[in-house]
């Protein structure tokens, strides 16, 4: 019996303390149909759920120090879980701040959206932390099936149904694959914890190692699915061009957070990165990602299909952290990787809050559905500030000194360096290579053609209401960004 | 710590800013007398100095400013402080550029007057001012290169004041760009010298080079090399800023500025600052003898090429630009010979005249609305005679009459060359062929443009100004009793005493020749340009036309340097231009991103947008890895 | 008779072919209640198997969740949108018959296979022997895996929530 | 379980599994793609049952009723979705949605 009944208390205070942020969320999430019950009222469940998360946030901050702390035996939490959970909630955050406004462009009531983001977030929180295969499996299905309910929101879009459907079955595609995968790594070693030592006998058993084997690369593959990560990522720039954009900016962030963290800790309790050839799947995964997202990106004129192409090859650099980790520098990787997922996050936001404000002032201040790159002409001359903005994210993608995207990428390379992995050291610089061939232009179109004054007013058009909210939210992300890029050391003191 | 000598370059730099950022604003009254004030105090200064110095017993004087940092490397570390250092050398630097600026600027004053851009004009010239006595007053090597890269600038930025002309601009460029090379030799030099002697502050380095001259003995052949390359590579700097050969040509393009920046930087001070670099580094050059004997006859070169150019030109700037050049070709002889002080003295007087000299020009120019070809003037002693008899009193300074300042400070020169250890007897004739030159150009000069008959039908234009009168009169006496003023430098160049005089015996008749040489060149003039001074001797009235024989068009553009120029390095790199027209390595890179792109192409064709598709490509993945993992 | 020739592993194997077979039928059938019809068959097979590998309350849900509510769910969303359309107009008319022996066989094949399971008692004891009953799986349920159990239910609150939204009618009236 | 090898139930269910996987690949018809997913999952869940009967475990059990939590909700949502798709396009065929590419 692996998991066996105990007769001490199942639960004790201080686990609860623990999942608290979560709990949190997830009595928030119940209380907001109660609220819905009591007053519809998009401007009370917008409040609420912002207090929800926000209480989260508050709570989960005093988390980042203490001790890891095993609730069950299906979650774990522990500091790194704790900052992804935060950057979870910051860009739940953010994406609610966004839907707010996207959501008042059109006449409905709601409710479900924040519901429905609510639980994605409650996903994210259990995926982050969890400590065995239930609850990663229960954890990546809460988010997968929010978020189809999120990807189609926008049912008047002409995109609505095309992206749900590609999401939903996608993704229930690959949950099925990751769920036989783990049925066959549980058949093999009989255990679903992840901190569970696999006995080396397994791989000479009868012919189940290929079971083993077969089971790890499903697995693999379901999680990378969600990451993105080529040849799984083909579902990306479809569903990204087709969500409403707080919603493209939630997957762009939360739903990659939550699996790479996972991902990490599944790899990192088991050990599988002995294996040889689970290291075979990585590097071409790593290797493939990296360069067609680059590639694919070049000539895309999309601004939100551009930006899930260069959603694959981040991944695919990120990738990197994994395959070099060695048990030795654990400590280091974990680090590396929140710094990254930290910089590529704000990077994200900050690319897809210009997006959204921008889609809410296009055509004559109607909701426009799709930004392409000749959205971007002359726009730092009529609204400077998204323009600098968008110039932040931009170059921290691309990986530019002076940013947060430099020093994550800095950290990648230093451990490829350690591990001598030229050929992805290679392939990195490559694909930032051709990155920069796209990154830039964008940045430059921004620049060309100072417009008219009549361009001015128009930008000062859309909805007048929350504005002030808006602005300032673009104004400390401008902030951040150069703060955060010039003294990283205040991101690593939540991480070490 | 010397207050004044601190503040000195302070009163034009404030001129400088006050102008730079006020200066639209300003009138014209306000404007000329922030900037002519700005001079007259720093000429008031620099006086009080000089004679505060010549009390003071050993004759030097140093400010300490503030420490600027610390160059530290293998071979030692140097304090590079802003420290202005005035000895006797510095001082007649800075009597020159700001007495003969102080001038020139009065002149500028009401020459630019009605200029639109009056005000950025005397900005510049106040700015050339500060970074000129930066370069003269440094006491360390870096921030006299700051300053030496300042009047670059500024002299940039003059010549091309007049930007809207594209022949101005391609002047200024040239100027730049020539000067630029010189440049880049003297920074490698410095950068040698410090690797050398671990010292970039000139006293310092002055010593240690005495130091070593004294143990000549004992110096390896490695460091002698050493001293070798550093003392040409600091020539090639000289060279380029003083227009000396080959780095000559950009002078008479840079003509086409003002005439006040002409006399100001072309002619009296700016282009002396190569001399002044060889005077101040004499310690370097005493140790290698072979680079002195190299600037002696680069001195001589220039002296008979720029003079024969000066013999056919048709411009009377350009005359008077070739004749700087032959000058500073006097002085670069002196150094070369190691008469220091007759050369720095040469500099100082030919400062006094040449600056009279463009100015009169300017002013003749002026008259004749800005017409400055010679063979359209002519007749001018009857019409300009207060402009013309002060150029008179300029070119017999120039030809070194005997009386005037040109006659001391050359004599002076002449004197020393054929006994010299460096110099000998050949130079000497060169010396003596370039005084006979000097006079015929400047009988050419003053026939061609003020005897004969008017060439011009409009009316001369009068500025009657007494503040530009006042300055042409004080230029023309010290041009001709500058000569008296006693230069004794002794101090700062003491180690050249110790240098042991050549036992050659000087024949008598030497000073006889020097003095009698101008007057041959007259009286050879006199007959062999009589149609010039006679223009109706010349068959038909009024038409005089300049001689366009190959050869002497040859010798106008400067005997074919710039055409040796076009073809020894523009050429070859337009072709290389050329032949790369389509830049074949960035065709080489836009392959990959061709490349890239072509990539691009094909995969777009995979993201189709069928749901189907993507399940079957994920399928296909598994089953790919899958094949891969259990082969 | 046959009971002599039953032991567990052969009436696995057989349940597996039914399922096995039944699942070809849907994903190639072309008319979707037959389809389903054929998946119904495939979950009953599947109980069966569940059964025999000793669990009796899995095979249970199998039965009455899948194949009673989900599947159900599925023939209702077909007979009320009318969603089989298109496909039934394109079937082939001809094979109707085939299709129903074939579904009639298979069927009967499971119902052979489960009166042999209850009428066998050797049977029955091997399956007593190694069974896991409801008992440890509520316990389970409900011990550790507790907090499983809630995150299932937030993910059903989820699936309600989307589909809700997808599936409500398109509104007609101004914001509330 | 002493009787049927662990090896054969897995292939079972891979062969289960496939078969459902064909399914959502060949099939153009959305409806068949949902079903399809349906055999996937129970696929799954036989090897679940499977794994937990040779260990011994109820855990094989319990993941296959968190299964039976994720097939429920799959069908909600995509039942809903059909029938959104089905107002908006008249047509079930899955090749209709591909306005999105490149």
């Amino acid at each position: 019996m692996a998991i066996a009944s105990n007769t001490q208390a199942l639960f004790t205070m201080s686990m609860v303390a623990a999942i608290l942020p979560q709990l949190i969320v997830a009595f928030g999430a119940t209380l907001a149909l109660l609220l819905v019950a009591w007053r519809r009222s998009q401007r009370t469940i917008a409040i609420f759920t912002s207090v929800v998360l926000g209480m989260s946030l508050l709570v989960n901050m005093r988390l980042l120090t203490m001790p890891a702390m095993q609730v069950t035996q299906l979650l774990k939490v522990d500091g790194y879980s704790s900052f992804a959970f935060s950057l979870i909630l910051i860009s739940a955050l953010v994406a609610l701040r966004m839907s707010h406004s996207f959501l008042k462009a059109h006449t409905e009531v709601h409710d479900e959206y924040y519901l429905l983001l609510l639980l994605m977030v409650l996903g994210g929180g259990v995926l982050v932390t969890s400590d065995h295969y239930a609850s990663l499996f229960l954890g990546f299905e809460l988010l997968s099936i929010s978020l189809v309910g999120l990807v189609g929101y926008h049912r008047e879009s002409v995109y609505s149904v095309e992206s749900g459907f590609k999401y939903l079955i996608l993704s229930a595609t690959a949950s099925s694959f990751m769920l036989l995968g783990i049925a066959f790594i549980y058949s093999v070693t009989g255990n679903m914890s992840f901190s569970a030592a696999i006995p080396n006998v397994i791989y000479h058993q009868q012919g189940l190692g290929v079971f083993f084997q077969l089971g790890l690369l499903l697995f693999v593959s379901g999680i990378v699915f969600k990451l993105s990560i080529a040849p799984f990522h083909f579902w990306t720039p479809d569903v990204y061009q087709g969500s409403p954009t707080p919603v493209t900016m939630l997957m762009a962030t939360v739903s990659k957070v939550a699996m790479f963290v996972v991902l990490l800790q599944c790899i990192v309790a088991q050990r599988y990165l002995l294996l040889e050839n689970f290291q075979l799947f990585l590097l071409s995964f790593a290797i493939t990602s990296m360069l067609l997202g680059n590639v694919m990106a070049l000539k895309q004129q999309h601004l939100k299909r551009l930006l899930a192409y260069s959603s694959i090859a981040h991944m695919g650099y990120l990738l990197i952290v994994i395959i070099v980790a060695s048990a030795q520098g654990l400590a280091f990787t974990w680090q590396s990787t929140l710094f990254y997922l930290a910089a590529y996050i704000v990077a994200n936001l900050s690319i897809f809050m210009v997006i959204a404000l921008l889609q809410l002032q296009g055509n004559n201040g109607l909701y426009q559905e799709d930004i392409t790159r000749d959205d971007l002409h002359g726009l730092f001359w009529r609204t400077p500030s998204y323009a600098l903005l968008m110039i932040l994210g931009l170059l921290s993608l691309a990986g530019i000194p002076l940013t947060m995207g430099f020093i994550g990428k800095f950290y990648i390379l230093t451990q490829a360096t350690l591990a001598h992995a030229w050929w992805l050291i290679a392939t990195l610089i490559v694909g930032s290579g051709i990155a920069l061939g796209y990154y830039l232009p964008l940045i430059f179109k921004m620049f060309e053609g100072r417009s008219k004054a009549s361009d001015k007013t128009k930008a000062t058009l859309g909805p007048k209401v929350g504005r002030r909210i808006d602005k300032l939210l673009v104004y400390s992300f401008i902030l951040l960004g150069l703060v955060l890029g010039i003294l990283p050391d205040i991101i690593n003191q939540f991480i070490g | 710590m010397n207050v004044l000598l601190a503040s000195l370059p302070f009163y034009p730099f404030v001129s400088f800013l006050l102008l730079i950022f006020f200066g639209k604003r300003l009138s014209w009254r306000l404007a000329a007398t922030i900037s002519v004030s700005s001079m007259a105090i720093s000429a008031l200064v620099s006086a009080i100095l000089l004679f505060e110095l010549s009390v003071t017993k050993n004759q030097v004087m140093t400010a300490n400013l503030w420490h600027w940092f610390e160059l530290s490397y293998a071979m030692g570390s140097s304090d590079v402080n802003v420290r202005f250092y005035l000895d006797g050398l510095s001082a007649v630097m800075i009597s020159v550029v700001t007495g003969v600026g102080f001038l020139i600027h009065l002149f500028a004053a009401i020459y630019m007057k009605s200029d639109v851009n009056f005000s950025r004009f005397m900005a510049y010239m106040n700015l050339f001012i500060v970074a000129m006595l930066i370069l003269v007053l440094a006491d360390n090597l870096v921030l006299l290169y700051l300053g030496w890269e300042g009047v670059g600038l500024c002299s940039f930025l003059l010549i091309g004041f007049w930007y809207q002309e594209q022949s101005n601009v391609l002047a200024a460029r040239k100027a730049f760009i020539v000067t630029r090379i010189g440049d880049t030799s003297m920074a490698i030099g410095l950068l040698l010298l410090f690797n050398s002697f671990g010292q970039l502050n000139i006293e310092a380095v002055t010593l240690l080079a005495e130091q070593a001259n004294s143990l000549s003995a004992g110096t390896n052949a490695e460091s002698a090399d050493n001293i070798y390359w550093i003392a040409l590579l600091l020539l090639g700097g000289a060279v380029g800023k003083s227009a000396q050969l080959p780095l000559q040509t950009w002078l008479p393009d840079a003509m086409a500025g003002p005439t006040p920046v002409s006399a100001l930087i072309h002619a009296a001070t700016m282009v002396t600052a190569g001399v002044y670099l060889i005077a101040r580094m004499h310690g370097i050059f005493l140790l290698a003898p072979e680079v002195m004997n190299y600037v002696a006859w680069l001195g001589a070169l220039t002296l008979l090429l720029a003079g024969i150019a000066a013999l056919a030109q048709t411009d009377i700037k350009r005359v008077l630009a070739y004749s700087t050049m032959s000058q500073i070709g006097y002085m670069m002889l002196a150094l070369g010979a190691g008469a220091w002080t007759a050369g720095v003295f040469h500099l100082m007087t030919h400062a006094f005249f040449k600056a009279l000299l463009f100015l009169t020009a300017g002013a003749v120019i002026y008259a004749l609305h800005h017409q400055q070809n010679l063979f359209k003037m002519g007749g001018l002693l009857k019409k300009l005679p207060f402009e013309s008899s002060l150029f008179i009193i300029g070119l017999i300074c120039l030809m070194a009459l005997p009386g005037t300042s040109g006659f001391f400070s050359k004599e002076a020169i002449i004197a020393q060359l054929w006994s010299s250890d460096t110099a000998g007897p050949m130079l000497w004739w060169c010396a003596i062929l370039g005084a006979l030159l000097t006079s015929i150009y400047s009988c050419r000069l003053f026939f061609l443009g003020f005897l004969g008959k008017a060439r011009f039908n409009e009316n001369v234009q009068l500025k009657k100004s007494s503040l530009l009168r006042t300055s042409l009169i004080i230029l023309a006496l010290l041009s001709l009793f500058g000569g008296l003023i006693p230069l004794d430098l002794t101090l700062v160049f003491s180690s050249v005493m110790n240098l042991p005089l050549a036992q050659l015996t000087e024949p008598t008749w030497l000073h006889t020749v020097a003095i009698i040489t101008p007057f041959i060149g007259m009286v050879f003039s006199w007959f062999y340009f009589k149609s010039y001074r006679i223009s109706h001797l010349a068959g038909k009235e009024h038409i005089l036309q300049p001689n366009n024989g190959r050869f002497v068009v040859f010798c106008r553009q400067g005997l074919g340097f710039d055409g040796l120029y076009k073809k020894l390095f523009i050429m070859p790199y337009q072709w290389l231009a050329q032949i790369n027209k389509n830049d074949i390595f960035d065709q080489i890179i836009m392959l990959n991103a061709w490349y890239v792109g072509l990539w691009h192409d094909a995969l777009v064709l995979v993201q189709n947008g069928s749901l189907r598709w993507y399940l079957a490509a994920f399928g296909l993945a598994i089953m790919l890895l899958l094949g891969v993992s259990l082969l | 008779m046959l009971a002599n020739f039953a032991s567990i592993d052969s009436l696995f194997y057989l349940a597996g072919l039914v399922a096995v077979i039944a699942s070809l039928k849907v994903v190639t059938g072309n008319n979707t209640v037959h389809a389903l019809l054929y998946l119904v068959v495939s979950l009953l097979a599947v109980a069966v198997c569940f059964y025999l590998m000793g669990a009796p309350f899995a095979a249970g849900l199998e039965v009455i969740v899948y194949a009673g509510a989900i599947l159900v769910l599925f023939v209702f969303a077909v007979l009320m949108f009318g969603l089989g359309a298109d496909e039934t107009a394109n079937a082939p008319q001809n094979k109707n018959v085939a299709n129903m022996f074939g579904a009639m066989f298979l069927a009967f094949a499971l119902l052979i296979e489960i009166v042999i399971i209850i009428n066998n008692a050797d049977l029955q004891q091997n399956l007593q022997a190694n069974v896991i009953d409801s008992k440890a799986v509520g316990i389970m349920l409900y011990g550790p895996y507790l907090l499983a159990v809630e995150i299932a239910s937030f993910l059903l609150l989820a699936g309600l929530l989307a589909g809700y939204h997808y599936a409500k009618p398109d509104v007609t009236r101004g914001p509330l | 379980m002493t009787s049927i090898p662990l090896f054969h139930v897995l292939i079972l269910s891979s062969l289960l599994f496939v078969i459902g996987f064909i399914g959502v690949v060949a099939r153009k018809n959305t409806l068949f793609m949902l079903m399809s997913l349906e055999v996937m999952l129970n696929a799954v869940g036989v090897a679940f049952i499977g794994a937990g009967s040779v260990w011994q475990q109820a855990d094989g059990q319990v993941m296959f009723i968190l299964i039976l939590t994720l097939a429920a909700a799959e069908v909600a949502v995509g039942l809903a979705l059909l029938i959104r798709m089905q107002k908006k396009y008249r047509s079930l065929d899955i090749d209709a949605l591909n306005q999105m590419k490149g």
